[in-house]
This record gives C-alpha cells, sequence and structure tokens, in this order.
C-alpha cells in the first residue's frame, strides 16, 4: 500500500523535512520553556529522544494487540511510564538538571511530538523503521531545541554552554530568557528558515523560467524575492 | 464482547507492567533522591554556618531547625529553613543565625522563582554577602539607593527593590518564629 | 479572597500559555478562527476543572496513603486520557450540536499540557480540594482569555500585509511574545 | 468606438478616469503624522529644559534609527520606501520621550530598531501592527535592561533630593507623595516627554482640536482613571488619590499620545469607550497592587490586544437593521 | 434653528454657487442624438423601427419589455442611422439607436412633434395618471433611474401614509432641483398631488436642505394653501438625498436592509420626476429632454439647461463655451457619485442630472497610503458600515466575511472614500466585492435549487 | 516482590481494568453511528490531535475533509502519505490523465490594443478596473492587464510580460484553474496541453470596431469557419473552435489578417520578438 523508502531517509526526514518544531510546529511547550540555555535544551531533547525512542519500539511491537479503542490509552501510559523513569533516574543522578529542567520532564507526557510519532509512525511500521523514526524526531527536535537555547544564551547571559563568549561590555537581554524572549526568538527564527527557504524556492522557479521563456520576466521573478 | 476482554485485558496489562517496573524502579531511585535531598540540605547548613562542623535537627520544634556545632560539640548557632512570598511566588532559603539569635552568619537561597536576572540577583553573592555578621536586633531593615549606615541594615537591590525586600521579610519573619518558640523553651 | 487570588492568579497573572508555556501546541494550532477557539478554550475549562477533581482524590486517596507518589504521571495521564475519551463519547450521543460545538475539541485536549500540568501543580503547590478546584478554573479562564485574544488578532492580521515567511506559525509566536511582554505588567500583582 | 463626429468637440485626451467620489476631504495621512509629530515638540522641549541637552541627542537617536530601520526593512523587501510618510519619526520621538533622562544611546537605538522591525514590519508594515509599536520598543527595553531604564536623573530645578525617583516610585516604595505642582510643571522624575503635564496637554489639546486624535480615548481614559483609581482611593486612603493617578507618570502623555495611536485602537466610538475605560482599569490595578509602579505602557499594550476583539463585537447596527 | 437630518454623513464644499443664479435654458437641437434602449434600471426596451426609418418627435421608438421597463421616445424628428453599440454614459457600450435630424432644406414639410393629450391634472383618475406616467417612459431624476410608474404601482398589501418629494440635492455643485424649486413650484406641487392621489396618500412633505434658503421660501410658499403638504427643511449634509437618509431625516424611521421605502409607508420621488409627471399630465410630453446642470470650474460658461435626450456630452460642453484648458474630468451625474467619462461622445440620458467638469487642481493627484484605521470611514458611513474592513475583505477576495459584515447594504454614496485620508479607493473595493458577494449568492441559489 | 511493588502493580492494574472497562461499557452504549468514510478518514491520519491543521483535532479534521471543506493534504503533520491516503479514500484520484494547462487567449496587449483616451486612476487589479469603464484599453473583452491571474497563482505559473500579457509557463501550471476564476474577462481557459492552435481573441465587436481597437482581434470574418468543416463556427461575430471535429490542417492560417487563430507556439515566438522591439522603441518614452 505504501511505498517502502529507504532507511536513512527514514532517519533523516525528521531532520529538516518533518522538523517536529519548525515544519510540524510540535512540542511547543518544552522547546520555549526550557531553552534558556543550550545545555537545557540539549538535556531536555535528550530525554525526549529516549522517551520517543523507547517508547516507538514498545509500540511497534504491541501495535496489533491494542484495541483502537484504549489505543491512546495505552499508548500514553507506556509513554507516561518512560517519563517517570527518565525523571526518577534524573532526581537520582542527576540532581541539578533535574532541577533546572523543573516541571518540564513530567510534560514530556504530553509532548505531542512524541504521542504523535506513535500514532503517525510507530502504529503502522515495524520496530526498526519506527526506532529509527524516533531517532531522526529526537534530533531533529535536539537541533531546534540547541540552536534555540543556544541563541537565547548567547545574548540572554553572554554565555554558550556555560561559557562567556560576549564580552563583558556586553550588556545582556533579560528579555531572552524571559517567556517573551523565547516566543519572539522562535517566532524570528521561523520565519527567517522560512524565508531562506522561499528563496531557494524562488530561485527554482526562476531557473525554470529562464529556460523556457526567451524573455526577461524570469529576472523580473528573481527580483521579486524577499 | 471478545473486544471488551481485550481492551480490559490490554490496558490492566501495560498498567500492571508499567507499576511494577517504575516500582522496582523507584525501589533503586528512591533512597539516591532522599540522599540527593539531605545531601542538599547539608550543603546549605554549611553555607549560612561556615564555621560549622556538625549539625543536628531541632526534633521539638513545630518547624525545620537544625543546631549546628564546631568542631568541639558547642553550639554554635541554628539553621533556619524558612520560606515567604518573593516578587513572583515562593522563595524558600536557609538563614544562618548565631546561638544567641542576634546575629545572621549567613544565607542561602534555596528555590525561588523571581525575574531571570534581576530579581535572582539575590541568589548571588554580593547580596547575601551583606547578611554576613549582620545584627538582627531588633530586627534586619533595608535601605534603598544608598549604602547602609546602620549595623542591622542592607542596601536593596536597584531594579529589584521588592526581591530584596522580600529577603529581609523572610529573614525577619523566621527569626520571630524562631524567638517566639525559644522563648517558649521549644528548642532547648 | 485566598481563593479568588488564586483563580485571578492563575487567570491573569500566571496566566498558563504566556508564563508558563503551558498549552502552546493548541494556543498556536488552534487560534485561527475565535469560532474555533473560544470552543476550544471553554472545553479545556471543563476537563481542567474535571481533572483538578479526579486527580486530586487519586493524589490524596491512592498515592499519598501507599506511598506511590512515584505513579502521579502514569496514573495522572491514565485518569486524563480515559477521562476525556469518556466525556467526548458521552457528549457525542447526548447531544450532537453540543458534540459539535465542544466534543470536536476534546481529543486535543489530552496531550495539551496545561491539563497535566495543572494536575502537577496541583500537587506541587499543595492545594487543598477547594483551593484546587478554583486553581482549575482560573487556569482555564486564562488560557481561554489567551486564546480568543489570540484568534481575534490572528483573524485582524488575516487582513494585514504579513510578508510571506512569517505568515502562520511565526507572527503567532511574535504576537504570543509581545502578549507576554504585555502580560508582564501582572508580574507581582499577586503572590500565592 | 463610435462612429459619430461631432465638429469643434473637445477631445477629451488629457482627461482621468476614476471611480467616484470625485471629491476627497483635506485630510492626508501625511498630513496627520506630521501633525502629531508637531505636538510633540513641547514635550521634547519640556524635556531638554529639566534633564539638559543631552536629551535632544537621545530623542534624535530613536528617531534616526527607527526612521532608518523602516526604510532599511522597506528596501530590503522590495518595497517603496515610505518613511516620509513620518510614521516612523512618530515612533522614534514617542519612543525617545518614554526612555528615562540620559538613557544610554546604544539601549535607544535598540529599542527604536525593535520598535519597528518587531512592533510594525513583521506585521506589514504601517497600518497592519497590532501593539503600539513605541510601547512595544519600551516594553523590550523594560524587559531587556530593567535596571538602565529605571535609572532616574534628579531634574534641573529640582526642589529636593526625593524627585529623584519617579513621584509613582515614592509613592509606592517609600511612601512618599509628591505635591500637584511640581506634577504639573514637570519638575520631578521621570521619562524625559512625560513629566510635564503642561507640555503633554499642549500637544495633546492641539490633536485633539484639529481632530486628529479621537476625543473619546482620552476622554475615557481620564473618566475610567477618576472612576477605577477614586473608588479604589475611597476604599482604601493609602491608595494614591485620582488626581494624583491623573498628573503623575506617564498617564497624560500616554492618553494624548499612545492610547490615541489611530492603528492600534479601535474604530467605532463605543469601541474606543471600551478601551479608554480598560486602560484605564488595568493601569490602576498595576498601579496600586501591581508590582511595578508605573502600569500605563502595559495597560496599553493589554488593550491593544483586546483592540480586534473589541472591534467585533462594538460594530454599529447596520441602519434599518433591527427595524420592522 | 435645529434642522432635521440622520447620524453620519460628510461635508463636501457645495460650489452651488457657480451655476445656482442660472436660469434653465432650453438647447437646441443636436445634429444627431444616440438614444440607449436601456436609459432605467431593468429590462432594456425593445427597438420598434429599423434602420433608415423615419421617425418624428414624441415618436415612441422602442417599447418598454416587461413590467420594470420603460419605452424610449423620439426627442428630434429624422431618420434612424444605425442601431448598435454605442458608448453610454455610464462608461461602457450599451445597445442604442442613433438618430440624425431630417433636412427641411428641400421645402419638405417636417411633420409636428407627436404628444399626447393633455389630461387635467386635478380631475384625472388614478389609472389615467398610472398609464401617462408609463406611456411617458419618465424614470426617476434621482439617478437610479427607476421607472416611475412602478413606483406608483406598490404591490398589494402595502398600505403607504406618505410621499416625501426630494429636494435635499446634496449632492455638490449640483443646481438643477434648485432651479426647479424657483422656477416652476407650481408644477413641482402639481406633480407631487399628481402622485399622491395615484397612491391614495393624504401627506406630503418636500424636504430641502437649509442651504437652499430661496428654494426653501418659494415651496413653502407654494404650498402654503394646500392641505397636507408641507416643507420640511433639513440640514446640509451629504448623503442627506440618499432616499433611507431622506426618510430618517424626516419622518425618523429606518429602512431596513435590502428592503425599499415603501415597507416603511413612504414613497419617494425626486423634485424632477414631479414636474416630468406634471408635464406628461398636463401638457403630454413624453419623457424627451433632461434638465441638466453643467458646471464645474472646468467648464467656461455653467448652465441649468433643458436638452434634449440622446445629445452628446461634447456638444453640450460646447454649448456651454467648452472646456478650460485645466479641466481634468468630465463626470456625468454628481461628484460624489457621478461617472467618470472616457469618451465625450456618450449621450444625455433620461435620469442625467449633470455635468460637472472639475479641474487637474480639484482632482489633484494624491498618493494612496496605508489604511490607520482611523475610523473616519465608519464614522462617516450613513449606513454604519465598517467601509475600510468591507475594502480590505473585497481586495483580498474574502468575499464570505464581507457578506457577513452586510456589504450588500452599502450605497456607494462615496462619505468614506471622500473623508478618508489614506485616498484608499474604498468605494471601487466596497462595489468589487458588492459584486463577488451578490455572484456567490446566486450561485448559492443556483446550487440549492 | 515487597509490598510496594504490589500495591503499585495493584494501582495501576486496577485503574487501567477500571478505565478500559468504562471505555468498553461507553463504546457498546453510547456508539453513534455517522458517516463510515469518516472513521476510515480518521484511521488514516496520524491521530496526534495535535491541532497543527487548524481544526479541533483528527476527528474535526476527518469530518471536515470527508465534507469538503478541506483539502485531503491539510495534516501538515502526515505529510504527502497521509494526503495520498486521504485522497484515496475519498476517490479524489489525480490520475495520470492528460496535463492540463492554462491558456490565455487574447494578445491585445499593451502595443496592439488601442487605449482610451484617459489616463485611470486606481487600483491596478482588473477587477477593480473592469468597474471602472472598463479599465484603459477600448476593447471591452480583451485582456486589462493588471495581474489579477498572476497574482492568485500559488505556483508562479504565470506571469505578465512586457506587453502587458500574462503568459503561462506549462512546466509550473497545475491547471488548478485559480486564474480562471479570477479573470474577469473570462480570457483565461484550461485545456489539455497538446492543444496547439487557439483563436487568440474574445471579442464580439462588429467588424469596425474590433479593426478599430485591436490589430489581433478576430473580427468574425469567418475565413477559417468555412474551411474548416465546422471545426471552427462563428458566435455572435467570433470564431470559436469546435474541439470535437478541429483539424489544424485544414485552417488557412495565413488568410486571418489578424493571426487571431494561429498556433500557440510559432505565433508567440515571432510575435514575441516583434514586441520585444517595439517595446524597446516605446520604453524611453514610458519612462518618463
Amino acid at each position: 500500500m505504501k511505498k517502502q523508502v529507504s532507511l536513512s531517509k527514514e532517519y533523516a526526514k525528521g531532520l529538516w523535512d518533518q522538523n517536529p518544531v519548525f515544519k510540524q510546529v510540535l512540542g511547543m511547550c518544552p522547546t520555549l520553556a526550557v531553552t534558556v540555555s543550550a545545555m537545557n535544551g540539549i538535556a531536555m531533547a535528550l530525554a525526549t529522544t529516549f522517551v520517543l525512542v523507547f517508547s516507538s519500539f514498545i509500540i511497534s511491537l504491541i501495535r496489533k494487540l491494542i484495541p483502537s479503542q484504549v489505543r491512546i490509552a495505552s499508548y500514553i501510559v507506556i509513554i507516561a511510564t518512560f517519563v517517570t523513569i527518565v525523571d526518577l533516574v534524573m532526581r537520582a543522578q542527576f540532581p541539578d538538571l533535574s532541577k533546572a529542567l523543573g516541571p518540564y520532564i513530567p510534560l514530556i507526557v504530553v509532548n505531542c511530538v512524541i504521542l504523535g510519532r506513535q500514532e503517525a509512525f510507530a502504529a503502522k511500521n515495524n520496530p526498526l523503521r519506527s526506532v529509527l523514526d524516533a531517532l531522526g524526531m529526537g534530533t531533529g527536535f535536539m537541533l531546534a531545541l540547541a540552536s534555540l537555547g543556544g541563541i537565547r544564551e548567547i545574548i540572554g547571559s553572554r554565555t554558550l554552554l556555560g561559557m562567556q563568549v560576549l564580552p563583558d561590555a556586553f550588556e545582556p537581554w533579560l528579555v531572552m530568557i524571559l517567556p517573551a524572549g523565547a516566543f519572539l526568538t522562535l517566532g524570528l527564527m521561523m520565519g527567517f528558515l522560512n524565508s531562506l527557504v522561499e528563496r531557494r524556492k524562488r530561485r527554482d522557479e526562476a531557473a525554470v523560467l529562464a529556460q523556457h521563456m526567451r524573455t526577461p520576466a524570469a529576472a523580473m521573478l528573481e527580483g521579486q524575492e524577499g | 464482547m471478545k473486544t471488551i476482554v481485550a481492551m480490559l485485558v490490554t490496558l490492566s496489562l501495560i498498567g500492571v507492567v508499567s507499576g511494577g517496573g517504575l516500582a522496582m524502579l523507584s525501589s533503586w531511585a528512591d533512597p539516591l533522591i532522599a540522599a540527593n535531598k539531605k545531601a542538599d540540605t547539608e550543603r546549605a547548613i554549611f553555607l549560612v554556618q561556615p564555621s560549622a562542623k556538625s549539625y543536628e535537627k531541632v526534633e521539638k520544634v513545630a518547624f525545620e531547625l537544625y543546631r549546628v556545632f564546631d568542631e568541639t560539640k558547642n553550639p554554635l548557632g541554628y539553621a533556619l529553613p524558612w520560606e515567604g512570598n518573593g516578587f513572583q511566588g515562593k522563595v524558600r532559603m536557609m538563614v544562618g543565625v548565631s546561638a544567641d539569635l542576634n546575629t545572621i552568619t549567613a544565607i542561602e537561597v534555596l528555590d525561588q522563582v523571581e525575574t531571570p536576572g534581576l530579581g535572582t540577583k539575590v541568589t548571588e553573592e554580593p547580596f547575601r554577602k551583606q547578611f554576613q555578621g549582620l545584627v538582627a536586633v531588633p530586627q534586619v531593615d533595608w535601605v534603598k539607593g544608598v549604602p547602609p549606615t546602620k549595623e542591622n541594615e542592607i542596601q536593596t537591590i536597584t531594579g529589584a527593590t521588592i526581591s530584596s525586600k522580600a529577603i529581609v521579610g523572610i529573614v525577619n519573619d523566621g527569626l520571630a518564629h524562631l524567638r517566639k518558640d525559644m522563648a517558649q523553651g521549644g528548642a532547648q | 479572597m485566598e481563593l479568588i487570588l488564586i483563580f485571578l492568579s492563575a487567570a491573569l497573572v500566571n496566566n498558563f500559555v504566556l508564563a508558563y508555556f503551558l498549552g502552546i501546541c493548541p494556543f498556536i494550532g488552534v487560534s485561527n478562527k475565535l469560532s474555533s477557539a473560544f470552543p476550544m478554550g471553554l472545553a479545556t475549562t471543563f476537563v481542567m476543572v474535571l481533572t483538578a477533581i479526579v486527580t486530586w482524590l487519586i493524589y490524596h486517596l491512592i498515592l499519598v496513603p501507599y506511598h506511590v507518589e512515584y505513579l502521579e504521571y502514569v496514573s495522572f495521564i491514565l485518569v486524563v486520557a480515559a477521562l476525556v475519551q469518556f466525556v467526548e463519547m458521552v457528549i457525542k450521543k447526548v447531544s450532537q450540536p453540543l458534540y459539535r460545538a465542544l466534543g470536536i475539541f476534546l481529543p486535543l485536549i489530552t496531550t495539551n499540557c496545561a491539563i497535566l500540568g495543572l494536575a502537577l501543580f496541583i500537587v506541587l503547590k499543595d492545594y487543598s480540594f477547594v483551593e484546587s478546584l478554583f486553581f482549575g478554573v482560573g487556569a482555564g479562564t486564562g488560557f481561554t482569555l489567551a486564546i480568543s485574544i489570540m484568534a481575534g488578532i490572528r483573524e485582524e492580521l488575516d487582513l494585514a500585509d504579513i510578508p510571506k515567511s512569517f505568515r502562520g506559525a511565526p507572527i503567532t509566536l511574535i504576537v504570543a511574545g509581545l502578549l507576554a511582554l504585555a502580560f508582564m505588567g501582572f508580574a507581582g500583582m499577586i503572590t500565592v | 468606438m463610435s462612429s459619430v463626429t461631432v465638429t469643434e468637440a473637445p477631445t477629451g485626451s488629457e482627461l482621468l478616469l476614476s471611480t467616484s467620489p470625485h471629491l476627497h476631504s483635506r485630510w492626508t495621512t501625511k498630513q496627520i503624522m506630521w501633525f502629531v509629530v508637531l505636538a510633540l515638540v513641547p514635550c521634547v522641549i519640556s524635556a531638554v529644559v529639566y534633564f539638559g541637552f543631552y536629551q535632544l541627542v537621545v530623542v534624535a537617536t530613536a528617531v534616526v534609527f527607527a526612521v532608518g530601520t523602516e526604510a532599511l526593512i522597506q528596501s530590503l523587501m522590495k518595497k517603496p520606501v515610505t518613511v516620509t510618510d513620518g510614521s516612523a519619526v512618530i515612533t522614534g520621538l514617542l519612543l525617545g520621550l518614554i526612555v528615562p533622562p540620559n538613557f544610554s544611546l546604544v539601549f535607544t537605538a535598540l529599542g527604536s530598531v525593535f520598535s519597528i522591525a518587531i512592533g510594525k514590519m513583521v506585521f506589514g508594515g504601517l497600518g497592519f501592527n497590532i501593539f503600539n509599536p513605541a510601547l512595544v520598543g519600551r516594553a523590550f527595553l523594560q524587559a531587556a535592561f530593567p535596571v538602565a531604564i529605571t535609572t532616574w536623573t534628579i531634574p534641573h530645578f529640582a526642589v529636593d533630593a526625593v524627585s529623584k525617583a519617579t513621584p509613582l516610585a515614592a509613592l509606592k516604595f517609600d511612601h512618599v507623595a509628591t505635591g500637584l505642582s511640581p506634577l504639573f510643571v514637570g519638575n520631578v522624575g521621570g521619562s524625559l516627554g512625560e513629566t510635564s503635564a503642561i507640555a503633554v496637554l499642549l500637544g495633546g489639546i492641539f490633536l485633539l482640536v484639529t481632530g486628529v486624535a479621537n476625543w473619546r480615548i482620552p476622554a475615557a481614559m481620564i473618566t475610567g482613571v477618576i472612576v477605577f483609581g477614586g473608588g479604589l482611593w475611597l476604599l482604601d486612603p493609602a491608595a494614591p488619590d485620582p488626581v494624583f493617578h491623573l498628573f503623575a507618570g506617564g498617564f497624560l502623555f500616554a492618553a494624548m499620545f499612545m492610547a490615541t495611536d489611530m492603528v492600534t485602537s479601535p474604530v467605532t466610538g463605543t469601541g474606543m469607550w471600551i478601551y479608554g475605560l480598560g486602560i484605564s482599569l488595568v493601569l490602576v490595578l498595576i498601579r496600586v497592587y501591581g508590582g511595578l509602579p508605573e502600569g500605563v505602557m502595559y495597560s496599553i499594550l493589554f488593550m491593544n490586544a483586546f483592540v480586534p476583539l473589541i472591534n467585533r463585537y462594538t460594530q454599529p447596527r447596520i441602519f434599518g437593521e433591527g427595524q420592522a | 434653528m435645529k434642522f432635521n437630518t440622520f447620524p453620519g454623513g460628510v461635508h463636501p464644499p457645495e460650489e452651488k454657487e457657480l451655476s445656482e443664479h442660472c436660469a434653465f435654458e432650453r438647447m437646441p437641437a443636436p445634429s444627431m442624438v444616440v438614444l440607449p434602449l436601456s436609459q432605467h434600471l431593468g429590462k432594456q426596451a425593445n427597438p420598434l423601427v429599423a434602420k433608415r426609418a423615419a421617425v418624428v418627435q414624441g415618436e415612441v421608438i422602442a417599447e418598454a419589455d416587461g413590467f420594470i421597463s420603460a419605452p424610449v421616445h423620439s426627442p428630434i424628428t429624422g431618420t434612424v442611422k444605425s442601431i448598435g453599440r454605442e458608448s453610454n454614459s455610464s462608461g461602457y457600450m450599451k445597445e442604442a439607436l442613433v438618430i440624425v435630424p431630417a433636412e427641411a432644406a428641400e421645402g419638405e414639410e417636417i411633420p409636428d412633434p407627436v404628444m399626447m393629450p393633455p389630461l387635467n391634472p386635478d380631475s384625472a383618475t388614478v389609472e389615467e395618471i398610472r398609464a401617462r406616467v408609463k406611456a411617458a417612459g419618465i424614470v426617476g431624476q434621482g439617478g437610479a433611474a427607476f421607472p416611475t410608474f412602478v413606483k406608483l404601482t406598490p404591490p398589494e398589501g402595502k398600505t403607504i401614509d406618505t410621499v416625501i418629494l426630494n429636494g435635499c440635492e446634496c449632492e455638490p455643485y449640483l443646481t438643477r432641483d434648485d432651479r426647479f424649486m424657483l422656477e416652476r413650484p407650481e408644477a413641482i406641487v402639481s406633480g407631487l398631488k399628481l402622485i399622491m392621489r395615484a397612491l391614495g396618500v393624504s401627506k406630503g412633505v418636500i424636504g430641502i436642505e437649509n442651504n437652499k434658503p430661496q428654494a426653501i421660501a418659494s415651496m413653502e410658499k407654494a404650498v402654503a394653501t394646500q392641505n397636507g403638504l408641507s416643507v420640511c427643511a433639513l440640514q446640509t449634509k451629504y448623503p442627506q438625498g440618499a432616499e433611507k437618509m431622506l426618510i430618517k431625516a424626516v419622518n425618523g424611521r429606518e429602512v431596513p436592509p435590502g428592503r425599499l421605502p415603501l415597507d416603511v409607508g413612504v414613497v419617494i420621488q425626486n423634485i424632477g420626476t414631479a414636474v416630468a409627471i406634471h408635464d406628461a399630465v398636463a401638457k403630454g410630453e413624453p419623457s424627451i429632454t433632461a434638465a441638466v446642470t453643467v458646471t464645474g470650474r472646468g467648464i467656461r460658461n455653467p448652465k441649468n439647461l433643458i436638452i434634449p435626450i440622446g445629445t452628446p456630452i461634447s456638444d453640450v460642453i460646447a454649448f456651454c463655451g467648452g472646456l478650460t484648458d485645466d479641466a481634468a474630468k468630465v463626470v456625468v451625474g454628481g461628484p460624489m457619485m457621478g461617472v467618470a467619462q472616457h469618451d465625450l461622445n456618450a449621450p444625455i440620458m433620461k435620469a442625467t442630472s449633470g455635468i460637472v467638469v472639475l479641474t487637474h487642481d480639484e482632482v489633484r493627484k494624491q498618493e494612496e497610503t496605508a489604511c490607520l484605521r482611523c475610523g473616519k470611514c465608519v464614522d462617516a458611513c450613513p449606513l454604519h458600515l465598517m467601509p475600510t474592513r468591507l475594502a480590505r475583505l473585497a481586495q483580498l477576495n474574502m468575499v464570505e466575511e464581507a457578506e457577513r459584515l452586510s456589504i450588500t447594504v452599502c450605497m456607494e454614496c462615496g462619505s468614506c472614500a471622500f473623508t478618508c485620508p489614506a485616498n484608499i479607493p474604498l468605494v471601487q473595493w466596497l462595489r468589487l466585492g458588492k459584486q463577488r458577494v451578490i455572484h456567490l449568492q446566486r450561485s448559492r441559489k443556483n446550487t440549492a435549487a | 516482590m515487597d509490598l510496594n511493588i504490589l500495591i503499585a502493580i495493584a494501582t495501576m492494574g486496577g485503574l487501567g481494568f477500571i478505565f478500559a472497562g468504562a471505555l468498553a461499557i461507553a463504546d457498546k452504549k453510547l456508539r453513534v453511528e455517522e458517516n463510515p468514510l469518516i472513521g476510515q478518514v480518521n484511521d488514516v491520519l496520524p491521530g496526534a490531535n495535535c491541532g497543527a491543521c487548524g481544526k479541533a483535532g483528527c476527528y474535526d479534521f476527518a469530518v471536515n475533509v470527508v465534507e469538503g471543506t478541506m483539502a485531503p493534504n491539510g495534516c501538515p503533520v502526515g505529510g504527502q502519505e497521509v494526503a495520498n491516503d486521504v485522497a484515496a479514500l475519498l476517490g479524489i484520484e489525480a490520475g495520470e490523465a492528460v496535463k492540463i494547462v492554462a491558456r490565455v487567449l487574447c494578445r491585445g496587449g499593451n502595443i496592439e490594443a488601442a487605449r482610451k483616451l484617459v489616463e485611470y486612476r486606481g487600483p491596478q487589479s482588473c477587477a477593480t478596473m473592469d468597474l471602472v469603464s472598463g479599465g484603459s484599453k477600448q476593447c471591452q473583452y480583451g485582456c486589462m492587464g493588471g495581474g489579477d491571474c498572476v497574482d492568485v497563482c500559488t505556483f508562479n505559473a504565470i506571469h505578465l510580460n512586457e506587453n502587458g500579457l500574462p503568459v503561462v509557463i506549462d512546466e509550473l501550471c497545475t491547471g488548478c484553474g485559480m486564474c480562471v476564476k479570477a479573470c474577469p474577462r473570462s480570457i483565461i481557459e484550461l485545456h489539455p496541453a497538446d492543444r496547439e492552435v487557439f483563436v487568440f481573441c474574445k471579442s464580439h465587436d462588429d467588424p469596425k470596431t474590433s479593426k478599430d481597437v485591436c490589430e489581433v482581434a478576430c473580427s468574425g470574418c469567418g475565413i477559417c469557419a468555412r474551411k474548416s468543416d465546422g471545426g471552427v463556427i462563428i458566435e455572435n461575430g467570433l470564431a470559436v473552435i469546435q474541439w470535437d471535429n478541429f483539424d489544424p490542417d485544414k485552417i488557412p492560417f495565413d488568410k486571418c489578417k489578424s493571426s487571431a487563430i494561429c498556433f500557440l507556439r510559432d505565433g508567440f515566438a515571432e510575435h514575441q520578438a516583434e514586441v520585444a522591439a517595439a517595446a524597446a522603441e516605446m520604453s524611453p518614452e514610458q519612462s518618463n
């Protein structure tokens, strides 16, 4: 019924084409809440990826056993179990990180990226593909969180991964580590990424145009960029 | 009927596996988490009573309180965890105070949700340092914009007056409770 | 008074969406039309109250007495998911118009982190049963307020000449950021 | 083409073709904008008189960066550059007038850029923004550099040292009230343009008389402050009295120049009243109960967000609708 | 003294002084006439003559086709030169007859004009009045050119209690109705009484804006002795002369959207229509002339003229001394709602009320700028619409939303565009929006059926 | 196995059992009949209920798709795969039919078409120009050059050339018909991409008028119709191709004085050169 794509593609699609943050606009809560620093972002993404991968694996294993009426309830219990595992382990082994991510660890349960992937992918594919898909999504999530966290950390506290990267003369913009800064930064990032994509698309179109029309309209089109 | 049985069995089974697994995990994690928590408290106690070498929990009071000792088990004073309202939410702190309850040894902020970069300055060294050796009778007071002149005064942080005042308020409130308890002989 | 403050705090000062980043997905996803945003807010408020009640009972009657607090997430989410599904079925059966107006938003609410967040906050802040109720209503009102404002603005922005690459999610996030800036004015007003 | 020929007929070769109506009123957008600029001049003068010549540099920086940002973004987006319409000048001027005296030029410039870029251009430019751009810039500065933006300077001719803090902050944190007459002439601490009620009223009345600003909004705001502020004051005399509310802080300045911004205020008469009353309610709440001494900026931004809803629900009754 | 009016509206410069003192002149027959078959609202008339046929002044050359339609009479005696598509002052090419005057040089006798038999206006019966108005091809002179006969034949079950004569002439520049009221008050009163009799109404009001004190005095004098007739002086404000606004101002009733004045018991007729009805009944004249104000700073000698219908605009302009050098725009109708002409060969039609020539100075190019949402258009709209939003919705083709906000109620009076500081062509967008909404409604009806 | 573990198992198992039971009963008792298609569509959707489509969850999306108020590709999470599945369920198969493209059937550009002796002021959109005496060209039927078709094309497949006429780029055109709807003069039509000959005129004017207003107008002379054996008919002064029995070989293209009927590409290329030359001549004047 469905065309089988290559395994590497199964992984790679999460990086950009179906990036959970930039493309699907999912998992916004942790994306915005914990990215006051790059480290927090990475840690959160790791935790999410862990849950995503394991729950994908389990769910794709038992996908045929679950009756559809209790599908969501079952999935979410499985997810919640892994989240609790992450939480307990973190509190036991990495108390500082656990403090920093605070109440947002339990909210991984309701991160729509995870439930979304279970429903959209793991419930319909074999364990190998599901795990690859989960890893890809996790990596994509990590890319987004790390870059957002990095930007906010640099401007908001002059540091990157805890090391000072901007001179003392630079007054940090406190707004960047506030909620407002999170929304604004992500909004602007998405806007600029979109405009890059748009630009590339226009260039491709201009190429087609140039090939098939012997008029300077193609140049005109290029002029409309931006 | 078959689906109903399937539903019951599946969801119960998942619940059972999940509950069991988590219980086993928690039996491993719980002691570690408790230890972490204890280490945190211990660290805070020694931070607010730098010269202390050991401590014990005071059991008779209605609130959490630690008495600290030097090498020779002489009582140095107390470490009092206390909390109150800050600018945006609860602030939890540890107050170190001398045995006669008249001088503060140091303070430490344990938990807060103040404005990052602004209210959070109360957790930083320059502000906390003002409390070291601060006279706490009749109570701690604050001044704004100018250096303190009296020995029971501290200067508030520019732009974070409310957070600064909240800290002072929590310290005073905690000490007041402690004194009341002492007067009733509870802590002895 | 305390109860009213809890309500106001949850609705305005510590708005779930704009201060705690809870429930952002529906806030961005379902805010393009007021006609769907407002019912969404109502449905969320309804589920929040329900959740506040049920999870408070579970926590205080089962988890605490038997010292299995670590089952918090698993049991809460199971309850929320099942409850939402159940309520959806009931509404669908009882009243088709009500289902059209409110019920269809229910599945979306399961994965609304504001719901689970609410349950966890109640535990964290150690609210009493009645306080939990007020907190639930307040948080729901705050969510409804935020999503309705956003929907109003987005309908207005449909008429605006927004640069193409900023349409949709980016401009919504930017507006949310500016809203968050505006809500900062309430900071320090109530500390509960 | 008609085959009819007419002798001595006018050719019509230079005629214009356009849709009715063929007459237009004298108002143009440009004129409205430059009238606002003119109305702000007294405030600029009062800023220079009370806080020194440097303030002119601050205001100029804000204006230059606002205009520059708009021009730059428009040319980057390959849209016609319309900075001559004066709207960016107003944004710059307003922003320059609501920062504290001797404010850092770098921050001023940053605020201007943010005002125009995020407050306005991202929404598609003039006419489409939801929030008042100058206030967006100010709110950004407040959130980014809270210390710098609440560091006040003593005005020239200050009567006493207390004037260093703004009257509102003095009342809130130190429980020191400021007299009315310094508030009126502007001899108090505060943002550049907002301290002198005389200067603000001069410009504001000019705008109201010429009809550039709609009188309903300032009227609603003043009514609101008297009612809500007065109500709280009657309940609790420790709260500021309504007259103090009226003249302290940026209230008048905001009522005249910020809230009346056409783009971000409602278009209907009823809507304007709701908007103005809403601003003053939120303002009084923040001033009396909030953690901040001044809240006029936040209250306007907050109500800006409601404008689409207000417009929607105060839409006038269509003529004849609901009749037999 | 407080004059009645309606909420909203605007005050454009009046500019009536250019032509208000000029008494009506009768313009001689032109070298040819172009007679569009559709000079009225409703179905186009059916031509009765063929190419090269000889016609006599007053002869019916096209008959009404259907209930809402009106016949066309030849304004001159001559020969049909062609039947085809000709420019029309609405700006489009429409079916029209072209007639050239008969040449009298060869001593041939030019036949007398064909007139209908005069009737006694005081004793004509309801049926006689209706039949005469229909046969004379009279259409409303207010601009919409609605066949008057239809208005005099209200549907069963409607009760009408008031007839209002519209003497507001709220369009700037125009002075035609003003002149009628000064020169022919008796004809107006007689026409009004005929209308009232046809409708069985005993109350007649003549509404006049207070910028025409002489006209008010003249009409007050004329109705002084008449039972049930009165003059109502109104505040000078545009669009006071719009039907709905006039009713609101005169007796406070509001005509609901999509309904007609007769739904609130009122029939409105224009001053010019009343005169035409009087002439048709008392003198037997069909509708073959139009009373037109030719004015504006772009015309050398502004005049008020009685012009044979079908006369090309260029002839009329030439008769008034031609265009000045800085003439920029020729508008047929008033400057607020009239149509700018691109082809001056277009003819004068039955309902043409004015030709206004504006100069470059008056129509100087103003740049369109962004909407500031200042709300001036919302204040100005007499129908309480939100023009700026509707225009934007039309521009973005958001038809359903525009429909929800009642765009179809708009009567294109132009108050919004007049007052708009951003110079946005609101009327043009609104017109487009209306067109699209109506199209949508029609296709919806089709799919439903 | 200590007690704690047993309690945990009992709690979770119990909760699971209770809620599964409740749901099972609800499922039995509360089942509501509905269009089975909704359920089928709902099943292929991701089911994340994330709201990214703008609807209240996947079920709402399914309802809307089935009712036709939303496109099958409206789910950003599911992407193309889901879109294809949904489309398959709904039977909206794209299929492998002949490619359909838009064709602009007017060649009266700025150079060929006579202009009115007036200066039009107002929005340069065809829809609005059409309301003001039909814009600045004399012809009431032809292209006004306002570019409404260009604006509505989401695929950037249509552009105005120097002559002010829209040109379709076949490679990008999807045949969606948006431009057809946008054109107030209905001069754009959808045709199979392999059709080569068209009558590039929509004017119903009489021969003299059409000659006056446009160099490339069809005057309805009927030369092409006479030789075409019914492949072309004259309707109301305009040649109209009857595609069912049209044979280009029978058309005497050289006899058409205005080349209103001609080959798409040939006529186009030739004409393009003329236009370019004319435009080059005109441009210095126009630029002032």
